[in-house]
């Protein structure tokens, strides 16, 4: 390092490729010379740096490739299958899904009417189900009353993802309301919406 | 205590002291909290935590928050708890400990204050060393281009813990609000207007306009009027089919009149 | 071991090696020891393969770095200035944040008391919530005392962003201990009946 210090010396090549290799490695697009160039300490020779990487990584898990005037690394061709996994989507659960799960988590066992009755609307088929298939929640045992419904738990699948331990971990409503997660009132039209409606519908029928 | 001028004679107080204190309290609500003053106010010490004065920091504390009070700033009342738990542990560690006195020692007290002292400013070192480390994206990066090599896609769903409790927070913030909807209290059922009609219709010997049926309270706000109005609308109407009451309106939006029928 | 590898005809260990170098250098976030079995071929050694490769990575313009339980590549910390236009902007913690967030990585498993009586002041909602948002804390298990109130610990991306292999790698953090100032030392005159629990919180974490 003490050599970039001084006036024009560029540092030795062997840093020059170590600040290459960091340079491809962090950046989201392929890297071309000129950029290379503005990047490294003045007087460095990223062309050869570059030859030298690639000969380092001739051969490797991950290759140096050129790619029209620009350069990146790549996993080599053969390892790809190693990779395919990887390719996944990510989404958004649905917010039935989440409240879903929020109240088999914090109710657990619970039953499709008790989610039914706290959720205040009816849970689909499909919500439950795509809970089951991410074996987020599993069957409990059977309720022990008329009909014997099923229940619903949490699975340890739920807890490793959520990084919690136990489902007792989950905070209660108090500490919900100390975090601030509580006090965010329903937006309007959001709670209300069933009052306004109502008040709306009636004034429509009665007062024109 | 009266033989304390740090504390009952604020105006011996030597002049740099006062102003330092003053500077401080023009500065008071960069502090935060008590503890943080405390703080500040331990470094002019100048020696290590361990060794520091509790009676001496008490004593500045206490200047602190009288000159605060003679130039009018309104200290927040933790600020003055520990002002009034400060003149308690001085009084305790100046006087002799009474025979047979219940409790910790004042010396154990002091002991403790300066170990919340030192645990505080060690936090915050420690805070600051992490904050100087090198840092993800800052001094050391990570890959930038995360390879998808593939086409085939698996949807993957996610949420946060965050997102579960929010949720959760959300289901029953609606719940505890479900009290505070007044929809039931401005609605008045036809079957309600129905019982009242029956009960009232034997004073309806001549023609009374519909309005003046309505129950009590139920003409204030714009919202139970109609929800009445309408229920009772309803329930003469239904007296009218069954033949008990007859209706007649002038012209078209003129009040609703009616009479009981069968004489 | 041996005899088992050959039993499945696992690939030599070279190719294990680049095998890991390809899956590391495509993943952003750090890939534990399991996931990487789960993707080598049967009768694989990723621990081995992972102990050749950091040899190889030691000194380079980048480099294997342990997190927790998992692996990742990442740039020398001295080549960061190569990088600055990339750096991305964070939001500025306040002073309570960085406070808070110190108090969870050294006195962790912590409560939300635990925090105020170091700091000596309430902890804002905000403050919280922006940590867990950052994913930087996490709910830890439930303190087995009255009240059963939540704990907070430091997550694996804390480690990752602050370099950090363990939270036992924390500046500072046997000096603090020697000095008894991670000791939960209830105020005189108090009776604590939960120090027994806090402090085999933290051995769990810190002493093994």
């Amino acid at each position: 390092m003490e050599e970039t210090d001084s006036l024009f010396d560029a540092p030795p090549m062997g840093d020059q490729e170590r600040m290459v290799e960091a340079i491809l490695f962090a950046m989201a697009d392929p890297v071309t010379l000129a950029e290379l160039t503005a990047r490294l300490p003045h007087g460095s020779d990223p062309a050869e740096a570059l030859v030298h990487l690639a000969r380092r990584y001739e051969g490797r898990g991950v290759n140096l490739v050129k790619v029209g005037d620009a350069y990146v690394m790549r996993t080599a061709a053969d390892l790809g299958h190693l990779m395919r996994r990887e390719t996944v989507e990510t989404r958004k659960l649905s917010r039935a899904a989440i409240e879903t799960l929020a109240i088999v988590a914090y109710h657990q066992p619970v039953t499709r009417a008790e989610i039914e009755e706290i959720r205040g609307v009816a849970v689909s088929r499909g919500t439950v189900d795509q809970l089951l298939e991410l074996d987020w929640i599993r069957l409990g045992r059977r309720r022990m009353t008329p009909g014997r419904p099923v229940t619903f738990v949490v699975t340890e699948a739920f807890l490793d993802h959520f990084g919690l331990e136990s489902a007792r971990d989950l905070p209660g409503l108090k500490e919900l309301r100390a975090a601030g997660l509580l006090d965010n009132r329903p937006a309007p039209g959001l709670a209300v919406p069933d009052d306004d409606e109502a008040l709306t519908g009636q004034s429509e029928l009665f007062e024109d | 205590m009266a033989d304390d001028p740090g504390w009952d004679q604020p105006e011996r107080v030597p002049t740099e002291d006062r102003l330092a204190a003053e500077a401080l309290i023009v500065d008071v609500v960069g502090f935060e909290g008590p503890l943080d003053l405390l703080l500040m106010l331990s470094r002019t010490q100048k020696v290590d935590l361990r060794r520091i004065s509790v009676l001496h920091l008490a004593e500045q504390y206490l200047v602190f928050v009288e000159q605060a009070q003679s130039l009018r700033i309104e200290l927040a009342a933790d600020y003055l708890v520990m002002a009034a738990w400060l003149a308690f542990l001085k009084s305790r560690l100046l006087l002799p400990p009474e025979p047979g006195e219940a409790g910790p020692s004042a010396e154990d007290l002091a002991a403790h204050l300066a170990f919340q002292l030192e645990r505080l400013a060690a936090m915050r070192d420690a805070a600051a060393r992490l904050m100087a480390r090198d840092q993800l994206g800052r001094d050391f990066f990570a890959r930038g281009l995360p390879e998808d090599v593939t086409h085939q896609r698996v949807v993957h769903y996610t949420a946060t813990l965050l997102d579960l409790m929010r949720a959760y927070a959300m289901i029953r913030t609606k719940d505890e609000f479900r009290p505070f909807v007044l929809d039931r209290e401005h609605v008045y059922t036809m079957e309600q207007a129905l019982d009242r009609m029956r009960g009232l219709i034997g004073y309806a010997g001549d023609w009374a306009t519909l309005t003046s049926f309505l129950p009590e309270g139920w003409n204030e706000t714009p919202m139970a009027r109609r929800s009445a109005l309408a229920a009772h609308f309803a329930a003469v109407l239904e007296l009218a089919k069954r033949g008990q009451v007859t209706l007649r309106q002038g012209e078209t939006f003129a009040p609703i009149e009616l009479r009981r029928r069968g004489e």
